[in-house]
């Protein structure tokens, strides 16, 4: 998987996605796209980051992989498909892939738009069709030892929102 | 290339194989890897494309074929 | 409207609301709220601002008048509703009230869930009853001079999906 | 308390009135602003608190009775 660890999606105009094998700071990359959309009213963004948990079943350490050749082209594919159903003024999709720990952020989407709702609607459709479609595989580190992740029925129910 | 669980299962990230039908490639491994590889939720991609199902392919030199697993949930 | 220009709401242990007579760095703010709530796994925010628009039309400066006896206890009585009807970890609401100008932030919403859908579903909500439910009352200066803004038909439809 | 633009129709943002009954505080004020005040779609709060309508409302020493227009949209 020698992908690069920072890449710039390419053509999109509206869309800007990364997909880093290194940390971010969220508030650093909310703060900069939020001054690169003055005309924007609103701006509607979700962090997901790893869960700080106590007790024996507690999360140590997530590790996600991805497929170079897939990941990134399909996190692409549905930025261009969430900017041409919404109308919007931005849309930012970040996502990690590697180790990551407690604490750490592992995906900012944020939507940029006139309109509250268009804001809303967009970030979240982003969010509901990233976690189910695009290809990531998750394992997570507990005292028991590593275990891969199995996908939700809850992800299903979420895309049939749409 | 086996990815998410199929890493482990595989024991290794990516294979080197020689070119030829799917079928031939699939004959060649461990036949217990070959069963999961094959289980109806693994998805096949050639080249970065998903493969519909396997018929009919045949591997030339230079290809990637990888196997994919179910994403994980949230 | 002898209102403190910082109040903390009381009581509410997940909710945290202030009205602000001066601006407020939302990525501070959001930061502040991430680094509270290291045990939710996602945290949906919204950032209204004023539009920096060109143009005959566009707005040059903003001004938002609340009624110090109604405002906050509205907007106190919005984050306990959307607290108890959706199951979060944490609630900020900030308001700004006074003079504003284009590109400062008119209000921050941000919820915490352990669950993304609750985060978007409560931050959402907040959002469309506290545009048209709270007091304030606005008006806007161009070049023609301050006008006052009267409620939109948008607003009603938004809070007919409730 | 006259809020959002009753205070621009007012000429200020509160006034002192004399106690007593709703009706006699609404007779002493300018007849033009009085027609506003009572317009449908103003609402009136009295300590904080919202009125259903005036009737019967006695206003005290200390009493503050507020007229709230509409609020205004996003």
């Amino acid at each position: 998987m020698n992908s690069p660890s920072c890449r710039q999606s390419a053509g999109a105009e509206v869309a800007e996605v990364r997909l880093l094998g290194e940390s971010f700071s969220a508030a650093e990359e909310l703060a900069a796209f939020t001054a690169a959309h003055p005309e924007a009213g609103g701006i509607v963004s979700f962090l997901g980051q790893v869960r700080a948990e106590g007790g024996p079943g507690a999360v140590e350490a997530l590790e996600l992989k991805h497929y170079a050749a897939m990941t990134l082209p399909g996190m692409e594919a549905l930025a261009a498909g969430t900017s041409a159903r919404w109308s919007l003024d931005g849309l930012l999709i970040i996502h990690r892939h590697g180790l990551m720990y407690p604490g750490d952020p592992i995906v900012l989407v944020a939507a940029a738009a006139r309109h509250r709702r268009d804001a809303f609607a967009a970030a979240d459709f982003a969010m509901d069709h990233l976690k189910s479609q695009s290809w990531f595989w998750k394992r997570e580190k507990t005292a028991a030892g590593w275990r891969w992740i199995e996908p939700r029925a809850d992800d299903h129910r979420d895309l049939a929102r749409w | 290339m086996f990815l998410g669980r199929l890493e482990d299962i595989a024991g290794m990230g990516e294979l080197a194989v020689n070119p030829g039908p799917l079928e031939h490639v699939l004959a060649a491994l461990d036949p217990a890897l070959a069963v999961e590889l094959l289980g109806e939720r693994v998805r096949m991609a050639l080249n970065g494309a998903l493969l519909g199902d396997g018929g009919g392919v045949v591997l030339t030199e230079g290809d990637e074929l990888a196997f994919l697993p179910p994403v994980s949930g949230g």
